[in-house]
């Protein structure tokens, strides 16, 4: 299906209701949808159970957290072991007003990649003997142990990439790409911010990171100016 | 044990330029964040170690200190970076793929504690509770050799190196080798092995600030820095 | 049964034509080797249709037929092709996620024999052995809606559509619609329904040709080409 | 490690033995190392199990059957159910001299790629139900039953890319990718043509298909001229 066009991020966000799963692209700065978590936090969505590498690291996902927009997150980075600096996610963690589920970050992913294959898990050592282990099953493979790990699906993916077209190609700058790409697969509704919209055969089809196949939604906007942590 | 009961040992810096002695031409390294982060800047000139990023690149360069910040040219711990030639970009999928598929040569990760059967705990402090592994867990797991380079104590006085961590594995038996401000010990079936003291540490010193049976190599040396 | 028993239906270019009837604008679409490649040329100029192509190409234009041969610009069947505008390219592991997550619409598989409860076989002819199911059983449990493009009956007379498969399976009840050189027959939970028969053959015909309860759908009509 | 150049496919096979495990990139002509198979049966290697998408389909892998050089073949692609054409494989196998084990084409590649990404298998419904999971083992997740299929190595890769710079670093072009950037993270050694060698940075970043740590040796070379089946 060809992309929907949107004028502004609040736009591109109709229909998402409170209780909804999302999948956040981005790794601290890079690929990060600064605009549509902005237009997130405006539109007041509640009860949200996010997915995202990382919040409260250079992200602007601990902002959704001043209203108390998150029921949950599945993070890799969320808590920091040392650092003095808290984030009002940690503070909600420890009064048990959000839940987190932290996942090995090839973990993390390629359970993301499996909900958008149509694979039934993943076989991993990843987190073996350690608490990430926990209450999941072990699978035996040629004599060796693997720890299942179950696909993740979410509701909406908001993602960004560098350019769009108007089928909905997308193409990514430097390490921009991360988890965008995966996450464009695994979602129902996938929306996402560029910096700029082309029309179509503008994007050299060896260029394209996420064909058209995988969008819903693009709106173009300049990203949010952020601080590096 | 209090702090007083340690010598200081190496400054930071001089803990990476002692690491980056690790690497050799040709290899590729993940780099942790934090500590690990400063030992590319202690490599030579024209050196041709292949450093790869977490977050989606091979080939990372120096970090950028010049004030201009590219949000999508970032290293794993956020920072504005340089790309080295021969840079490639790649979703974390194939990131994660290098990784765990033990396609890169050596991992360098900050640690909490390291126990004599290599395990590692470097994600979680329990009474903080929460923690973050972000891509510890699969580098630990992945990479052909693992090198954990920390302080020999913490700031309280308490020994890093012990017998079995008390703190939640990054993952187990992972750890190669310890490279710390007081010693550089290898893990062996056998346990710890002290190969390195640092300038002006003893042996005796390292053995009192590890809680754990430590071998002293036979040609045991002052590290060469 | 013997072919002549049978009526000859359509030719091979009005069944990829009836097949097109089933394409709509936006649809992300995969064609299988053989009959499924006639089907493009049968769309309206200008169309949106979106052709997948396993071989790793999203956007697959029409068959080159001007002798110029590029290596790298081929479809499943190895055949040059063109590129549609806004076409990309990617791996086959991308491109098998993107058919077995249920990202393409509607994939056009040929067949050897379809049962009555949705089971497909198309990859291999038991007495000659071996067999090939390329992408076949990916796509037939992948995507959101399989056509099976077929002809009704062997060579020998025998038909193609009957209560349980004899062949080995691509898989397990998959099938939503099939469409023959007789007859076009969706697969319900109830088996199969007669939906349109070709010009000049009668429902009795079809039902005849089909060796399986076969109802007849009350507006059963001749196919409109 | 910086990848070795080659001056001939003859040299860049060098220490391959007989008994050998490896796996061919290309689907059709795509991306199929043509001088390289070339250099293997002039080579003489016996003894070898391959892995391909296709063998007798455009490919010159048939051809390693006129001096029986081929033990057995994992593919999608390899005895046509119709038609009357026979490859030499075909005849071969019917005879018992070569053995065959057919993958569904998304299952192979996910096994390579499992096998390059340190996975300890594939879960996916494709196969059930099907002489494709006969003797393998089923997994239940969130009450949805999958087969698993276990990971694919090689000891060697025979890969086809466009360019490659000095470093190793892969460009493809079109349709060329298929198997070879999954390839080349699951063999031991990675040989590589490619049609030409530039210098170390003359590949844009972002056009790299396969990073260079996957690749070990690189031969330039004009592909042979196939015809399309």
């Amino acid at each position: 299906m060809v992309a929907v066009l949107y004028d502004t991020p609040d736009d591109a966000l109709e229909g998402i209701e409170d209780g909804v799963r999302i999948m956040f692209g981005g790794f601290v700065t890079a690929g990060t949808p600064s605009n549509l978590i902005r237009a997130l936090k405006r539109r007041g969505t509640r009860g949200i159970n996010g997915m995202a590498n990382n919040i409260g690291f250079g992200d602007l996902l601990d902002e959704l957290c001043e209203d108390h927009q998150l029921a949950g997150m599945i993070a890799t980075f969320a808590i920091r072991a040392s650092s003095a600096k808290k984030s009002r996610f940690e503070d909600q963690y420890h009064r048990g007003e959000v839940t987190l589920e932290l996942s090995p970050q090839g973990t993390f992913v390629e359970r993301i990649r499996a909900g958008g294959a149509g694979l039934g898990g993943v076989l991993t050592r990843t987190g073996l003997g350690t608490p990430v282990a926990e209450g999941k099953q072990t699978i035996e493979v040629d004599g060796v142990t693997y720890l299942l790990e179950t696909p993740l699906h979410a509701d909406v993916a908001l993602l960004k990439a560098q350019r769009a077209d108007r089928l909905g190609n997308l193409e990514y700058r430097g390490a921009g790409r991360n988890f965008n790409p995966l996450m464009a697969t695994a979602a129902d509704l996938v929306i996402v911010e560029v910096e700029e919209i082309v029309e179509v055969g503008e994007i050299d089809p060896e260029r394209v990171g996420t064909p058209a196949v995988f969008v819903d939604r693009i709106v173009q906007c300049a990203p949010v100016e952020v601080f590096t942590p | 044990m209090t702090s007083h009961a340690h010598p200081e040992g190496l400054p930071r810096e001089l803990l990476a330029l002692r690491v980056a002695q690790e690497l050799r031409a040709g290899m590729v390294v993940n780099l942790g964040i934090g500590l690990p982060t400063l030992v590319p800047s202690h490599l030579p000139e024209g050196h041709s170690v292949l450093f790869q990023s977490e977050n989606g690149i091979l080939g990372l360069g120096g970090i950028r200190e010049d004030g201009i910040f590219d949000r999508e040219l970032i290293n794993a711990g956020g920072q504005p970076v340089f790309l080295a030639t021969g840079a490639s970009f790649f979703d974390s999928a194939t990131s994660f793929g290098m990784i765990r598929g033990g396609h890169v040569d050596v991992s360098v990760l900050g640690g909490l504690q390291v126990a004599s059967n290599g395990d590692l705990a470097n994600w979680m402090v329990p009474e903080r509770g929460g923690g973050s592994m972000g891509g510890a867990m699969d580098l630990a797991v992945g990479a052909r050799r693992l090198i954990v380079a920390m302080e020999h104590v913490t700031r309280d006085g308490t020994s890093r190196l012990m017998e079995r961590c008390t703190y939640p594995l990054t993952a187990q038996a992972c750890t190669n080798l310890v490279v710390t401000n007081l010693a550089v010990i290898a893990v062996e079936p056998s346990g710890f092995v002290l190969l390195e003291v640092a300038p002006g540490v003893t042996v005796e010193q390292v053995i009192a600030a590890t809680n754990a049976p430590l071998t002293v190599a036979p040609d045991v040396h002052e590290m060469v820095l």
